[in-house]
């Protein structure tokens, strides 16, 4: 930042970041960047509904550039190790092993969303919108993830939901995607709300907005535990809200029916990661000291936001007609299973239970996507949206089908993607950390989920196609993204060493 | 790297299947599926292991690379055989080629995807036989539900979804609850391992070496994961009363998909028993030995009624699995040699033999469409030497020595009969009985549709039976015109009675190497 | 939609309860909390001016302790625009039609149109009738 | 003097919750948006005394950012209310109600 | 070993099994192609048997013995060894001649009745004999339990395939399963049996110092018979005798079940279904000779236990008695025939159970050749019939078939124990044995002794109520006066067994030697009481005096009284019933006398009702207990199932009806949420206080 002035005195200089500190941040300045130059193609030529290829093209580079500078950090191993995470900024940004493994997640999850996009927003208008609106959601969520205080907490989580409302709302015509923004607006108001005033309430008890300073300041414990109590479980609803979490969650399944399937895909994968980044970031960093935890269980409350929210997502799940709202619920489901990770925090094995959500996370962000982005396939095609309306899919579109496949049976954790690994690091967690009644309803839950999943894969390759079903056209774009997506996703299975290293080091290197 | 080899060619074999066309697809897989085949043969006949992989014994090709590290734990990869898996990875590629060779005939549709999941399916499962690192095990072992789902939902009869699904989730909450149970020893073992090596597990846990976790004690804890792991493999045996998803698959299953089901899919119940349960806990077992021995008996005499109350043959071989599989679990309950061995070699020869039924009924179903018993008779005088060839399973089945049926059993019951738990003569016994039930149904359904004055019942068709018929068959309103089964259908069965036979007549083939490898199990006590 | 607010008292008031609920246990936290004497400010400090250090991490320049809020000062600007774009782009009514509306109905998982609509001339009133009908297809199904 | 700080606290949390009842029962969105720049000026109240109470003047700046994200909030759900209108012909939400189970 | 010199015929004994075993594979897989269809295999197979076997009686008669083992199974070193091996000895020896010789003989015959009847299937006909005579004779030779078991299960699977062998009618295929299933009952018992044994002692070898019946005699003698651990022996908790006894009880449950004894004879009749020569096999030598000879061969352990002995003579005593009552109203000339063999095993077993080893070997020799003779006299006579076989349809065919006649009238003279055919001398010396034991002291067998007697008068009626209404009197029907041509191959084999039947008896005339003391008479005593140690009649009798109390007794102190008087009672009562059998039939038209029985009758033909018995409990407590079983599974464990599928998926649907899609309520519910977490985690945290 231009700050260095010759007027000002030397202490000052030290907080401006160093140029190496420039290169940390690197994924979300190519991030805003990308927005500001679409921008400036928007106005330079604007309402031009042919120029997708551009956009999103642009869109695209500039996520794929963040991404591979996010891994190229990761690779360099800037920021990581113990204590070794650069702070910016006085403290207000960190970068760190797990701010740059969720940024992998963001960016791989915008790059694939924004090429699916391009075919399904053709002919559109607002598409440097869409495209801008999205990349700056992406930045927030980078910036949720290297979050140092509640007031980047809040600011970057709002960075990362404004665009999200607007986008939900994009098809400003379709009653379904405009009543979905409203309610997600709405609950997303609502929710930002009380995350502030828990944060109100949270520096009512410190004095603090920091992550370590407000560790700090609690190492020694606090009189004001009610008050700590109450803005910590605040804190933790504007996570919910975020993560699509139970009672916070009630946005989530009309959003992502309602919205543009690539605005669900990116919001139920990229948007939920982001979520959980600054909710493990804060639980790990701000309120773990052994003095807070006695007095304010947030486990507590984790462990029961984890066993209603899977429960809750999957039972609702089963029994859904339309396959969007069903990836929906599961989608909340997940949100539970990846919550056991902080539910099992501060119970001896913390590197391992955070690194299993760390890593479903990233599994989740490849495998959810594609599955949306398999219904955004379907959306173009037009074929429908009940599991009925995909019946006999598989003979016609074999590819993207068994690209669906991959996606849902690594869902339901089985050994076709990294998700069967993921899920059962998170179940080993769970009984790591002797949660067995967690791991007991992990279990029912990951059935039932079996169970509508295969309803998808079913529909797809048992049944009798409609006479009616008839595909056109192979959109390349969507085709790329699906397909992509569950190469990666398989490949994700044997090739899970090369994230769980990362991801449980990175978890391990919150906790001093 | 051998063990690698074989898996990979599985895996190749299945990816050229899925690109293949369907024309030639059976063909092709019946040729590729003799290169694992002879590759199998060939690691038998030059297996060197020596003793038990579990208990620091020495293993045939035996590889560990290091995979993923999962907090405290390393996960690898890390296979090798023993006496016990080396057979029973012979047994996969023996029934995957049988159950290829009988597809030709039923399987008309998609054949590429189907042969393809089949390799893929043999694949999986030499890799739970292989595997010595839980987690690659585990992934081995959830990885055979996708395409055995796939081969019952896709190419299975009428109910094939509703078993398909009752099959997948059942089996897959079951590797849950066994999941959550190992875990808890993991952790209860605390720092004394790094690795998710099961060697090292098995020598851990035997040493005594268990912590609590969670506030749960050792004792307890060690029962607690004994009986989740137990329930968990109970289901893929599967033992009474966690049954019930077996019957449905079977008779929904297309006929080499059945093979493949009793065949190998069953044997990984007992074999993770085996190794988890047995080899790990062995304490716990012997304390609860009566308990188990109570849960094998009833499946053999439970599961022996229920298939004598059958009027579907398939149904009928499939609750016959029930009460076979229960032998085992008499025998390993045992901690004899021949009770553990015996148990052993009685997956051997209950794979062959139940592969061997199945395939028969599946060869009279291809020419009659119906299975039920009431719905045919004198097939004998049609269809001569299918018959021969359901008669001589039939009688293996019952135990008829000279057959490997006869010694699976007999091992099985010398070795419990005197063995350390309390009751175990009555429970042999009785389990014994058995095979007085077994005899009155194979009996009961052979006469019946095999033999007596010639009949089919034609108005049975009902058109969605088998999907691939879908009733393009010219004349299956008419009389139904039953023939000779083809060379094709026939060759599989030879080769599975020539191997019972074999077995049954010189056991020391497979049994010496299992008796090698089932001796360190049983600390103390002679046989 | 009402014109003008008028007291409705009936059940939907009662969700309400639950807000009193919470505001009981509030009360009840805040109530029972003690705080020691505030520290307050100096007085003789320009408030505003630490404030304006703080916003560009100059804090050093002030003489009340505060945390910099440069970072969040930046973050913050990309957040107003972002959401003057969002609410620009929906608030903007089309001048030409014809251009959205093609895949409106994407999101029903593209319930097949007429024939006729495709294309050219689905104008902004067949497509909201189509949704119409949709929704309340959606409602009949369910 | 001074207030104690309870009373500061108090008073947010009436406004919150005052704030939290428009939510809860109105039904016009435009009443919504106003209840939840209630609700974040409750936080902003409590920032304010918060930052009295500890001399440091953290709670205040963040609370102006509050107020403009309120203010982001508000002209983003201004815009999404517009499209509501148009799609359902009213603001009133629970009119809008295709999406559910 | 005994003697180097003689050691090639035993190592070429195994031979004598594998022969039949090669035919079975020639006649299975080349048999369509060979000329006779396998029969030449077959014949030539049974012949090179028998001619092995003679060599191999030679041999032992020249004292040599023969226990090895062959072949090793699994090799176990520490614990139970499960092998095959040889026992040549006296008794194997003379049942290897018995079995290979009735067996070359069927074969012979079956080329009269099966192929030149042009019947189907031959391959399978004769690959089935093949297997029938190796199963049999590697069951004589076994020298082990073990083994024996082996063979006495593939006996049964040959009954099976053979009785079935006209598959294509119902009654075969049925009667078939049955004789499987109720032998397969039987050896049930067996199996637990053999399992017990090796539990027991460790070891099922029958012969030498390390054999199961001596290690059980040194366990008792150890023990002094009075409970406690028996010699390092686990008797699971049983005192050693009791032990034993159980053992030999469970191991009877096979006897019981292959050689037809009551109750679960009611297999044998029903195999009448299968082609006649097959009849004459199982009947003769092999299969239900097994069970007899099975008793012979451990007869060590059963001299031990006095109640295994009681009731293996009460149960054989009861059987001869009760088939021989159900024979005499029978009009299928077959089934005369199965009820006499029923009887005529009861026989053995009532010999073996009162301690006359040597009587019941005899008997089991003798039967094998007349009751042999029988069948393919009765074979020939259908032959002859065109396959009919009730008697009332016959009449007259002494002239038309002299042969087959002479032959069947020397057979049905040894079977009613007529002097001084063959039966006579063992039937009357089995009734001897009993006579005497049962005054000597143990009273329970003169139970035995009274029914065998009865049993004889029944025997002698329907033995020569069949032979007058086959070959007497006048063609009942028009088959009857032109009857069907009979061959070399049906005669040769009835002439040679006519004369064994008339003349075997001679080889053990108890009577004649006894009064006129020529111990030397006693031939087959003498054979079987050399060899080797252990399985000799000498030591039998020790074990049956020390163990079972056995005591030879005499009537008024006079064992030749006795002897004479037992004969002559028996003699007597034969020809009591043979005479009331002239009285009734003997004319050119003899009338239906047993109509006049009636309720009796009814009950006779019948059989006593013990079909339907057995078939009851078999459908109440198999079939309906399965139905019921069913049921539960279907409704109750897989119920179970199901419902929680089903419940999971109402409450599913349940929960998801909370998403209303009111936006309001989300916010109600979502404030709800956050004031119950508050509550739950202050309560917990004790923030309130």
């Amino acid at each position: 930042m231009a700050v260095g002035s010759s007027v000002l005195p030397t202490p000052v200089l030290q907080t401006a970041p160093p140029v190496g500190d420039w290169v940390a941040l690197a994924p979300v300045l190519l991030l805003g960047l990308t927005a500001l130059v679409l921008f400036v193609i928007d106005s330079i030529d604007p309402d031009d509904a042919s120029g997708g290829g551009a956009l999103a093209g642009t869109a695209a580079v500039g996520t794929l550039l963040a991404l591979v500078a996010a891994i190229a950090l990761l690779v360099a191993g800037i920021g990581q190790g113990q204590g070794g995470a650069l702070r910016l900024y006085g403290d207000q940004l960190v970068v760190d092993g797990m701010a740059l493994f969720f940024t992998v997640i963001f960016t791989s999850v915008a790059t694939l969303v924004i090429v699916a996009s391009y075919d399904y927003l053709r002919d559109r208008v607002y598409q440097a919108e869409y495209y801008v609106l999205m990349l700056l959601a992406t930045t927030g969520m980078a910036l949720m993830a290297s979050a140092g205080s509640l007031a980047t907490v809040f600011i970057s989580l709002e960075l990362a939901s404004l665009p999200s409302y607007a986008l939900v709302a994009f098809l400003k015509d379709n009653r379904g995607s405009v009543e979905a923004g409203i309610k997600y607006f709405l609950i997303g108001a609502l929710s930002s709300a009380i995350f502030a005033y828990g944060i109100s309430l949270v520096y009512g008890a410190t004095g603090q907005l920091g992550l370590e300073a407000i560790a700090r300041s609690l190492s020694g414990g606090t009189q004001l535990v009610g008050i700590l109590g109450v803005g910590v479980l605040m804190v933790a609803g504007g996570f919910a809200f975020k993560t699509a979490s139970v009672p916070f969650h009630f946005w989530a399944p009309e959003a992502y029916e309602g919205a543009p399937a690539p605005v669900s895909a990116f919001l139920s994968s990229a948007s939920k990661a982001a979520g959980f980044a600054v909710a493990i970031r804060v639980f790990a960093v701000a309120f773990s000291p052994q003095a807070v935890v006695a007095s304010v269980d947030w486990t507590l409350a984790f462990w029961l936001l984890a066993a209603v929210t899977m429960t809750l997502g999957n039972f609702a799940a089963a029994t859904q007609d339309k396959v969007k709202r069903m990836l929906a619920y599961s989608s909340v489901g997940h949100a539970g299973y990846v919550l056991i990770g902080l539910a099992a925090l501060n119970s001896g094995q913390n590197g391992l239970v955070l690194g299993a959500s760390m890593i479903h996370l990233l599994v989740y962000g490849f495998m959810n996507t594609g599955a949306f982005l398999f219904i955004a396939l379907a959306e173009y095609w037009e074929v429908g949206r009940t599991f009925e309306d995909y019946n006999g899919l598989g003979t016609q579109a074999p590819i993207a089908c068994v690209a669906m496949s991959v996606f849902m049976f690594s869902l339901a954790g089985l050994p076709i993607g990294g998700g069967f690994m993921s899920k059962y690091f998170i179940l080993v967690g769970a009984v790591g950390t002797g949660h067995f009644l967690l791991a007991a309803l992990l279990l029912i839950n990951s059935a039932l989920s079996l169970y509508y999943y295969s309803r998808v894969v079913r529909s797809l390759w048992f049944e009798e196609p409609a006479d009616s079903l008839d595909i056109e056209g192979y959109p390349f774009g969507l085709y790329g993204a699906v397909v992509g997506a569950a190469v990666v996703t398989f490949l994700l299975l044997p090739g899970i060493f090369l994230v769980s290293d990362a991801a449980i080091s990175a978890a391990s290197a919150l906790f001093v | 790297m051998i063990v690698e080899l074989l898996i990979g060619l599985c895996l190749l074999g299945s990816v050229v299947l899925f690109v293949a066309p369907s024309r030639y697809a059976g063909r092709l897989a019946a040729g590729w599926s003799l290169l694992p085949l002879a590759l199998s043969l060939f690691m038998y006949a030059g297996f060197s292991g020596q003793g038990n992989a579990f208990l620091g014994g020495q293993l045939a090709y035996e590889t560990t690379v290091q995979w993923v590290s999962l907090g405290p734990y390393t996960l690898n990869w890390h296979v090798g055989l023993d006496g016990i898996s080396m057979p029973l990875i012979a047994l996969s590629t023996v029934l995957t080629t049988a159950a290829i060779l009988s597809a030709w005939t039923p399987i008309e549709d998609r054949e590429n995807q189907f042969y393809g999941l089949v390799l893929f399916l043999e694949a999986s499962l030499v890799g739970v036989f292989a595997a010595l690192d839980f987690f690659v095990w585990f992934v081995f072992w959830e990885a055979v539900l996708v395409p055995m789902y796939f081969l019952i939902a896709i190419w299975g009869g009428p109910r094939r979804k509703y078993a398909a699904i009752k099959f997948f989730v059942y089996t897959n909450v079951a590797s849950l609850v066994m999941f959550i149970g190992f875990f808890a020893l993991i952790f209860g073992l605390g720092d004394s391992i790094g690795s998710l090596d099961m060697p090292a597990i098995a020598q851990a846990l035997r040493a005594g070496e268990l912590g609590s976790l969670a506030g749960v004690g050792p004792a307890t804890l060690k029962t607690l994961a004994f009986a989740a792991m137990f329930a968990g493999f109970a289901v893929k045996v599967p033992v009474v009363p966690v049954h019930t998803w077996l019957p449905d698959a079977h008779v929904e299953a297309p006929t080499p998909v059945s093979v493949l089901l009793a065949g190998v899919l069953l044997k990984m119940g007992t074999y993770a028993l085996l190794r988890f349960n047995f080899t790990m806990l062995a304490d716990v077992a012997q304390r609860y030995a009566a308990i188990i021995a109570l849960f094998a008996v009833v499946s053999v005499i439970y599961g022996a009624l229920l298939a004598l109350a059958q009027q579907d043959l398939k149904r009928i071989v499939a609750y016959s699995s029930v009460s076979s599989m229960g032998y085992v679990i008499l025998g390993l309950v045992a901690y004899t040699v021949y009770g553990v061995g015996g148990a052993t070699f009685q997956m051997l020869s209950h794979g062959l033999i139940s592969g061997l039924l199945f395939a028969c009924v599946g060869v009279i179903y291809n020419t009659t469409h119906t299975r039920m018993v009431d719905d045919m008779s004198g097939m004998a005088a049609r269809m001569p030497v299918t018959t021969s060839m359901f008669v001589a399973g039939a009688f293996a089945y019952m135990g008829l020595p000279l057959t490997s049926g006869f010694l699976g059993e007999y091992f099985v019951f010398l070795g419990t009969f005197h063995a350390d738990f309390p009751g175990a003569a009555w429970f042999t016994a009785i389990a014994m009985f058995g095979i007085v039930i077994v005899a009155g149904y194979l009996l009961y359904a052979m006469q019946r549709t095999l033999f007596g004055p010639f009949g089919v019942a034609t108005d049975h068709g009902d058109g969605g039976a088998v999907r691939t018929d879908g009733g393009e068959d010219a004349d299956s309103g008419a009389e139904h015109d039953i023939k000779r089964a083809a060379a094709h259908d026939v060759v599989p069965l030879a080769m599975l009675l020539a191997l019972v036979i074999v077995l049954g007549v010189a056991p020391e083939i497979s049994f010496g190497m299992i008796r090698d490898a089932v001796a360190p199990l049983l600390t103390g006590g002679a046989g | 939609m009402p014109t003008r607010p008028h007291l409705n008292l009936g059940s939907h008031l009662l969700p309400g309860l639950v807000a009193l609920a919470l505001f009981a246990v509030l009360a009840a936290v805040f109530l029972t909390s003690s705080f020691g004497e505030a520290a307050g400010f100096p007085t003789d400090v320009s408030i505003t001016a630490n404030i304006g250090y703080a916003l560009i991490d100059l804090q050093r320049l002030g003489t009340i302790p505060t945390d910099g809020f440069l970072a969040a000062l930046l973050i913050i600007a990309v957040v107003l625009d972002a959401a003057l774009d969002g609410a620009v782009m929906l608030a903007k009514r089309e001048g030409d039609e014809k251009l959205i509306g093609i895949e409106s109905t994407r999101t029903d998982g593209g319930r097949p149109r007429d024939s006729a609509a495709g294309g050219t001339d689905s104008g902004s009133v067949s497509d909201t009738a189509s949704d119409t009908r949709t929704g309340t297809n959606t409602e009949e199904a369910n | 003097m001074a207030v104690a700080v309870q009373y500061y606290l108090l008073l947010s949390a009436a406004m919150f919750c005052i704030g939290l009842l428009g939510i809860l029962t109105r039904r016009n969105a435009l009443f919504l948006l106003m209840s939840v720049e209630l609700m974040l000026n409750a936080a902003n109240i409590n920032l304010v005394a918060f930052s009295l109470q500890y001399g440091n003047l953290t709670g205040q700046v963040f609370s102006l950012f509050v107020t403009a994200l309120a203010a982001a909030e508000v002209a983003l759900g201004i815009g999404i209310l517009l499209v509501l209108y148009r799609n359902f012909g009213d603001v009133d939400i629970t009119k809008a109600t295709t999406l559910r189970w | 070993m005994v003697a180097t010199i003689t050691a090639f015929a035993f190592e070429v004994a195994p031979a004598i099994a594998i022969l039949p075993l090669a035919s079975f594979v020639i006649a299975l897989f080349a048999g369509k192609y060979l000329p006779k269809r396998g029969a030449l295999a077959g014949i030539a197979a049974t012949g090179g048997s028998l001619l092995l076997s003679l060599w191999v009686a030679l041999t032992v008669a020249g004292g040599a013995t023969y226990n090895e083992e062959i072949y090793s199974l699994v090799t176990t070193p520490n614990t139970f060894d499960l092998h095959f091996g040889l026992l040549l000895d006296p008794l194997s020896a003379l049942m290897l001649v018995i079995v290979s010789l009735v067996s070359f003989l069927v074969h012979l015959f079956s080329l009269g009745y099966m192929n030149d009847e042009g019947e189907a299937g031959l391959p399978r006909y004769y690959a089935g004999l093949g297997l029938f005579s190796f199963s049999m004779l590697a069951f004589v030779f076994a020298d082990n339990l073990f083994m024996s078991f082996v063979f006495f299960e593939l006996v049964g699977l040959c009954s099976w395939l053979l009785i079935g062998h006209w598959y294509r009618e119902d009654a075969p295929p049925s009667a078939a399963k049955k004789a499987f299933l109720v032998t397969r009952f039987g050896d049930y018992f067996f199996l637990v049996g053999v399992v017990a044994i090796f539990a027991t002692f460790g070891t099922t070898v029958f012969a030498g110092p390390e054999s199961f019946p001596t290690l059980a005699e040194e366990a008792l003698a150890g023990s002094g018979g009075a409970g406690g651990g028996a010699g390092g022996l686990s008797t699971f908790g049983f005192g050693p005798g009791a032990w034993f006894t159980i053992l030999g009880f469970l191991v009877l449950g096979g006897v019981i079940g292959k050689s037809a004894q009551f109750p679960l004879h009611t297999w044998l009749p029903d195999a009448m279904e299968g082609p006649t020569p097959v009849s004459a096999l199982i009947h003769a030598a092999t299969m239900v000779a097994a069970g007899v000879y099975l008793v012979a061969r451990m007869y060590g352990f059963y001299a031990l236990s006095p109640t295994t002995l009681a009731v293996i003579a009460f149960v054989g005593g009861f059987t001869a008695l009760f088939a021989a009552s159900m024979a005499v109203v029978k009009r299928d000339i077959k089934q005369v025939l199965a009820y006499s063999t029923i009887s005529q095993y009861g026989y053995m077993m009532l010999g073996l159970g009162a301690g006359g080893y040597v009587a019941a070997v005899f008997h089991l020799m003798t039967h094998a050749f007349f009751k042999a003779l029988l069948f393919l006299g009765a074979g020939a006579v259908i032959i002859a019939m065109h396959h009919r076989q009730d008697m009332w349809e016959m009449g007259g065919l002494k002239e038309r078939l002299p042969i087959p006649y002479y032959a069947f009238l020397s057979g049905s003279l040894a079977l009613a124990g007529i002097f001084p055919f063959a039966g006579f001398w063992s039937k009357d010396e089995i009734l001897f044995e009993a006579l005497v034991h049962g005054i000597g002291g143990s009273p329970l067998l003169l139970g035995g002794y009274l029914m065998g007697l009865t049993a004889v008068v029944f025997t002698g009626f329907y033995t020569f109520r069949m032979v007058l209404l086959t070959f007497h009197g006048e063609p009942r029907t028009h088959t009857a006066r032109n009857p069907h041509d009979l061959g070399w191959s049906v005669k040769t084999p009835l002439a040679v067994l006519g004369i064994l039947a008339a003349t075997a008896g001679f080889v053990n005339m108890v009577p004649v030697g006894t009064i006129l003391g020529l111990e030397r008479i006693e031939l087959l005593h003498g054979w079987l009481d050399h060899g080797i140690s252990g399985l000799t009649v000498e030591h039998y009798g020790e074990l049956t005096h020390d163990f079972a109390g056995y005591t030879t007794g005499a009537l008024a102190g006079s064992e030749v009284l006795t002897v004479l008087l037992s004969a002559g009672i028996s003699l007597a009562l034969a020809l009591a019933g043979a005479g009331l059998a002239w009285m009734l039939y003997s004319g050119p038209n003899p009338e239906a006398h047993t109509e006049r029985l009636g309720d009796v009758r009814t009950l006779l033909m019948n059989n006593y009702y013990q079909d339907e018995y057995q078939v009851w409990i078999a459908e109440t407590f198999g079939t309906g207990v399965a139905r019921l079983s069913d049921r539960f599974d279907q409704s109750i464990v897989d119920g179970a199932v199901n419902g929680v599928s089903e419940v999971s998926l109402l409450s599913g649907d349940r929960i998801r009806r909370i998403q209303t899609g009111i936006v309001s309520n989300y916010a109600t519910l979502l404030t709800l949420g956050l004031v119950v977490l508050l509550l739950t985690v202050g309560l917990a945290g004790g923030w309130f206080l």
